[in-house]
């Protein structure tokens, strides 16, 4: 069985495994010790914080074996994405040719620099080791950072959003960064996902030209990224999809890669989550859920069984479960069907 | 042979001319009531009764036997009517020194920048007569007459030269940009803009810059470049002191060349010196000559050397020109070699 | 009075003379580290050992005294390093027959158009000296080295021309467009600029197109005009063929001048003859006169008359130039009044 | 009492003097005979046409007092904006202007042509003569154009606009088009809204640049008129706030009006209503409420005193009621709270 918490300072050789392993392009899971303590430093301050809005928080979790301790994936969540620097994105616009006198009247896709985004709660982090992938607990490890939110609605902005990582081949290489940025830039882009790292996101965004590109003049290989996402990013794609998050329009600024954004409110899991009473109990036969207590330092996910009674607003779990979730008879608790 | 301003009883042979051209020569259509309007708009702007932005002088090159062989024109005032469209070609940096990065990008603004500007245009020569400078005659004259008459035109001088297509027609530039923003073939693109339509396709052209680098490798190649049989065309008017100065045709990229109205060779050095009779040099060389009258401009050719008390003019001149001995006539050597 | 090349042991007098103009001129900083620097680049273009984005060539005025009372400079080719920015001033046309609508406005587009170009700066004068041509040979010595050793520099050469402020420093173009952009005083970021730190602030400035009608009516009026004080320099380089392009300044929208090099009237008509044994004539003129020596190049002036065989040059005036009779020299007259 | 109910050809007449009352700014009741004959005609034919998407549909409706036949106001629904001809908007944006060497951040506000909202539900036609305004008939004109929309949503958008008129003063003058507009045409506003009536919006739209216009270089009143409602217009504006539309992010490009927009499903009439059966009995005492009948041809609403039974799903009205209703005992009803 598996736990969703809060990461720890003590979990760093672990997250750096993980962070190892994780592919180009995920650059919120940095293969640096330094920049991953700084992280679980600061999700370790932002759990303690008393905030009532969302700012600069940043939500780190990690997914624990119970029996092991072993850590097997990584989740997180930003506030407020360009709380410290611009989030920037293309956005995927038309603009509308029109001549009156010939009858034509042509729509020209551009990408527009923006930053639109910005304020939005950002879905960072994902990765879980392969034999957890396309199980339950890859659900859990994306879906309970959507408890998270359910649980302390206060603390997170009215949409959420996460960047996908786009396509780029064997060698490291993007037909969308080759297509476009390299145009201003002339590095390659693990290069530039390298200075990324180091410098910051908003660093080679601000290099960017502020004119609309057009989209018709890029190379086919460029054109056919757009909007596209790295095979190695399907998993925590499908997973927001069927959460109801739309596709259509921003894109990565480095590769091209899809972004996808909802409505805080209109995501399956936050409107369809109910807020229970905990009772211990038996469960045998119950349905498999999705469970979140809705506290912060002792924040806990997992999966399991889970009887509702939706008429007392009660959920009864086993005593097992119970202490898994850091809940005791009478506290609340988050329940999504998976 | 001589040019001279046309008149409404040229119609005939004007459309003649244009019939003989076949197709293609999309200013000069086989189009009775076009050409009819041509020659109104003509004969309006000497009269001084065209508004500036309409204002179109049309010359014709007369043959002995009487015939039109040839025209050419000056627009007094482009883009005073319907926008004028050029891509100004320009230069982006991007550079970071923090990141090691220097970047040095081509890009194609859109612009109306030549409104108001004169244009050299309408030039068309039967190809029997091109020979014997007759070409060189038909296109300086113009430039005798904006000596004479500076106040009639803008101060800047343009001429947009034809730019690089392929024997079908087909011009990489075209089919690299302009394709992608309407689903045209550059000709009929090419005809739309000819019979004075360019501000409606300018409509669907982009009008944010563009990267030159987003281009094909053959349209960056040919931007600002001519058609190889524009080249005499472009010599002839470098040669006259126009050049490039970054504005290039929308469609295939083709150079506008420019020149301050002052400075081009033939009205900067030409003379108004008095009708000499005529004596034959060994030194004699070709001077373009023009009898200075707006309403009845004529220029041609003479062979003949330059005197303190004027130029000495062969009876035969004299008379294409109208002019007697002692009259006043600009002349300005031929070209600059010939000086 | 002579211009020369500038050498290491001329920091102190360099120093001086900086300290002297009190504040303000931001390309002469009495700063010893930074004067030191702007020597050794100097000294090292001449050797051929600065990289071309870097070369600038920094000459001095030399008195009777020995004292350095002047200062000018050509840097080889701009923006190679970090982006130089310009505002270019475009023509927008919005237009539509069918609503019987026409308006012609100017934009101004952000544009790195002169990188690569060669430009004349840092041109000092001490004010006890402004007179007797001294300005003019200070300035014009330039050219003769661009004639001299034109492989070291770009074909088309700029100046900057300072636009208008008033006498507290206030730039009306500046208050309308570049104080919306960033909180800052036109004379902070005039020393920004003027310290090297262009790009950056360039950074702040609108990307996309400006409609000048938006700016107020003082901004508009100063587009391409030069302060009252630059008018002598501006007058000084049209004399010598620099015109304005459209290019201005993105703070104070002063004009930037451009001239290809070999169309500079000094280098076009400056000529390389012998140095002659010198005799008075009645008509004699200034001449510009270079002693043609990279590693000591020496420029001063001379009242001479040109003979088919080489120029007569004085004794003193070829102490200056460390030449003797028969020696080569470059010679142009001072300025085009004088031919 | 007042019925809203789908305009017939026969109210050309009193649509006309409507139409002549109606405030400068308002091109959707334009004084022309032919062309008010023109939009009641294709709003006969959308109410009877059989469509399963929102295509080219208008909806046009008039309030009648049911007492004398004498019409008060009208309101429309426009299925898809930008069906017929691109809709044209106005996007505030900010721009970031960084340079780290100067340690400046700055956020500048631009103004982006943009046709975002194409495909968008638009309201419009909105007036009410002045004896009814701010009376429960102006929310009946306004809200049961939303019930329109909850009882066919096959028929509308995702996501529904309005456009407010902006300002402009007595003689005319609308001080955003006097700052921006004019710049490119010299023509005065009560000119440009004539042509806009004749020639149609995007006409003036595709003359406009492409070029984002930067809100700090416009004169004052320009930028003040930014998002501003006319007086005259804050009736239809405030129901529609009050509805949870929201106001940031749209303008006009005439006239500088805030353009507001809500999520179909967020609208709090549509989230709000409730379907249930009629029952024809007492309602004495019962709260007043908003009525709506399902049918298209026949589609009535008033407000008036009715019963709902949420666990049996019924509505009980009088007979009165239930004939201006244009329904028997058994049909469909919606009802929402005023």
């Amino acid at each position: 069985m598996f736990v969703l918490r809060p990461s720890r300072l003590t979990d760093l050789p672990a997250i750096e495994r993980i962070a190892a392993k994780s592919p180009v392009g995920v650059t919120s899971l940095p293969d640096n010790r330094e920049r991953l303590y700084a992280k679980i430093e600061a999700s370790v301050k932002s759990f303690e914080s008393d905030v009532c809005g969302n700012g600069e928080e940043t939500y780190f979790l990690v997914l624990e074996d119970t029996r092991t301790g072993e850590l097997v994936g990584t989740s997180g969540v930003v506030a407020s994405a360009g709380y410290q620097e611009p989030f920037y994105n293309y956005r995927n616009e038309t603009l509308i040719h029109a001549s009156r006198e010939l009858g034509v009247h042509s729509k020209i896709h551009v990408l527009s620099l923006c930053h639109d985004l910005t304020g939005n709660t950002l879905l960072t982090s994902f990765y879980i080791d392969e034999p957890y992938q396309y199980t339950e607990w890859s659900d859990l490890l994306s879906r309970a950072r959507l408890l998270l939110i359910a649980g302390h609605p206060q603390r997170f902005g009215d949409s959420v959003v996460s960047e996908m990582v786009g396509l780029s081949d064997e060698q490291g290489n993007s037909p969308f960064w080759d297509g476009v940025g390299r145009l201003f830039f002339d590095i390659d882009y693990a290069q530039a996902e390298l200075y990324c790292g180091i410098k910051g996101r908003s660093f080679i965004a601000e290099l960017l030209p502020q004119h609309p590109i057009y989209v018709p003049l890029l190379p086919e290989p460029a054109q056919e990224a757009i909007g596209q996402v790295h095979p190695a990013a399907m998993l925590p794609f499908e997973i927001l999809i069927n959460e109801g998050f739309e596709t259509e329009r921003y894109i990565d600024i480095f590769d091209g890669g899809c972004v996808v954004q909802a409505r805080t409110a209109n995501i399956r899991t936050i409107a369809g989550h109910r807020r229970c009473r905990v009772e211990i109990g038996e469960t045998a036969g119950a349905p498999v859920q999705l469970l979140a207590n809705r506290k912060l330092t002792d924040y806990r996910a997992t999966v399991g069984a889970a009887v509702v009674d939706e008429q007392q607003g009660t959920v009864r779990l086993s005593q097992t479960l119970a202490d898994v979730l850091c809940v005791v008879a009478g506290d609340a608790l988050l329940v999504c069907a998976l | 042979m001589f040019v001279r301003s046309i008149v409404a009883a040229d119609l005939a042979s004007l459309m003649a001319l244009a019939r003989s051209t076949g197709v293609g020569v999309t200013t000069l259509p086989a189009n009775e009531e076009r050409l009819s309007r041509r020659i109104d708009i003509s004969e309006r702007s000497i009269a001084g009764t065209a508004p500036r932005q309409d204002a179109n002088y049309l010359f014709v090159l007369e043959d002995a036997s009487g015939a039109v062989v040839g025209t050419s024109a000056v627009a007094a005032a482009v883009g005073l009517d319907e926008p004028w469209y050029n891509y100004r070609v320009g230069l982006s940096v991007h550079a970071s020194r923090e990141l090691g990065v220097y970047r040095r990008l081509q890009t194609l603004f859109l612009t109306n920048d030549m409104t108001g500007v004169a244009e050299l245009c309408s030039l068309f020569l039967h190809t029997d007569f091109r020979h014997s400078n007759n070409g060189a005659l038909l296109s300086k004259s113009r430039f005798l007459f904006l000596a004479d008459f500076p106040e009639r035109f803008s101060d800047k001088v343009i001429a947009e030269m034809r730019g690089v297509s392929d024997d079908a027609g087909r011009s990489p530039f075209w089919e690299s940009l302009g394709r992608h923003f309407f689903k045209m073939d550059f000709s009929q693109a090419d005809y739309l803009s000819g019979i004075g339509n360019k501000s409606f396709i300018a409509e669907l052209m982009p009008q944010h810059p563009v990267y030159v680098d987003f281009l094909s490798e053959e349209a960056r190649a040919v931007i600002g470049q001519v058609h190889d049989k524009t080249r005499p065309a472009l010599s002839m008017l470098q040669g006259e002191g126009f050049s490039y100065q970054g504005y290039v045709d929308i469609f295939d990229a083709g150079p506008t060349v420019e020149c301050a109205l002052k400075q081009i060779r033939a009205v900067r050095e030409s003379k108004v010196v008095t009708a000499l009779p005529h004596h034959t040099q060994a030194d004699d060389i070709t001077y373009l000559v023009s009898n200075r009258k707006l309403s009845d401009f004529r220029v041609c050719l003479v062979r003949s050397r330059m005197t303190p008390a004027g130029l000495p003019i062969s009876p035969e001149a004299l008379s294409k020109l109208n002019l007697a001995v002692g009259d006043s006539v600009r002349a300005v050597p031929l070209s600059a070699r010939e000086e």
